[in-house]
């Protein structure tokens, strides 16, 4: 969790929560003086994925791995692409459509290291952040990147699979 | 002829599809010691025929940090099923 | 500024500001129900450039053809990368250290595409929009682009020099 | 022989390191009629010396469009000179 030429604050700051996301909040805890980019990621509901009508989501963490697993990508994230500040919030529970599932923030003294930043957080996250997301449509449900989930949109495990 | 040596106490939590799969949050079970995860999967499997569907794909955490499925358990290890994760 | 499969508001929308920039009223004029990743972007005053450090800075619009050519490049880049609506705001006028001089929001189906939108649409009003900002350091000033700005980041002109 | 046409009257405005250079925010001309872009930045810099520095790099618009150097002017034209832009 060690900063690179942070002043202040602690550069990196990893939340779940089960209330609305406060962006402005996530926002506030990367802002540094030497930074000129801040980034400001939201993984928001959709009303639709592919064909399907969704109602409603519901998430789940396993929540002190999930931490754990954030801050491990973070620091590789920050270390590869120079950011000085990175924060997450998770949402979990029932999430309607328009609500965002997920804010990052991520500041940096340069625009393109924290655009790519951003992009290799979420990546990694969605492949190794053991957080779950259960989509709830017209006529049934479905765990996402799971064997019923008809949708496709499958996780590509890249630790092992026993 | 030794004795078998005592089973090996580890607590197994289920998320998501696996928990649905399961009917269960968690448990705690005496399993034998030098079990691997791989083989604490195969015994979970045969325990709660719920499963089946959600084995593709699944990984194993121990002590919250994902382990390959000839890793040995420990007495005391908690032992997460991980369904495909699907966050943000 | 037609919109892209866009529902309600005005899926463009461009401003140039003498006040702070109300990031989350940015937010709000790209939030779609279809959009499931939305990207917000701060350029803030750095404290420092290269080795000088930064006491504030003046920015200066062309106001009326900065606006046209924001819409002209959102027009183009919004097309290119499928996002559904894109909102930037730029201040003008006296900015301090931490301020921001420019928030642009963009709303997509999905995370890469908002991402690289956000950096296209960034790349050009570089270039193509006509905004400047004079940097007040410690024993001078500088217009950045100019031949007198001693730390380089000059533009690229793309359009025709005289 | 055919008398000379009347003048045309064009707007120009400065901007940024063109106004600081010029000392003017802008001025209204009566140029000769066919004139360039370029050929009025000529006017231009004989007529402020202190836009000598700006002139590398320095683009032109018309009625708030980029044009080439080479493209003519119109009665009532406005024309704005634009030094290297840093917004962002």
């Amino acid at each position: 969790m060690a900063g690179v030429g942070s002043t202040g604050a602690d550069p990196r700051s990893f939340e779940i929560v089960r209330a609305p996301i406060r962006a402005d909040a996530v926002l506030a805890r990367v802002r540094r003086p030497g930074c000129g980019a801040v980034v400001v990621f939201h993984g928001t509901v959709r009303a639709r994925t592919g064909t399907r009508r969704v109602r409603y989501l519901e998430y789940e963490a396993y929540e002190p791995m999930a931490l754990a697993q954030m801050a491990a990508v973070a620091d590789a994230v920050c270390r590869t692409h120079g950011l000085e500040a990175l924060a997450c919030v998770h949402r979990v529970g029932r999430l309607e459509v328009g609500e965002d599932a997920m804010v990052v923030a991520v500041a940096s003294p340069h625009r393109a290291a924290a655009l790519a930043g951003v992009e290799a957080f979420i990546g990694r996250l969605k492949r190794e952040v053991p957080i779950w997301k259960k989509e709830v449509f017209e006529g049934g449900a479905a765990w996402i990147g799971t064997p019923d989930d008809p949708q496709g949109e499958r996780s590509t495990p890249t630790g092992a699979a026993p | 002829m030794t004795p078998p040596p005592p089973p090996m106490p580890v607590e197994v939590r289920y998320f998501a599809a696996a928990r649905e799969g399961a009917g269960l949050t968690g448990e705690r079970l005496d399993v034998p010691v030098g079990l691997t995860a791989g083989g604490l999967l195969a015994l979970l499997a045969g325990r709660h025929p719920g499963l089946a569907p959600v084995l593709p794909g699944l990984r194993v955490a121990v002590n919250e940090r994902f382990v390959p499925a000839e890793a040995a358990l420990a007495a005391g290890d908690t032992v997460a099923l991980i369904p495909p994760v699907s966050g943000g």
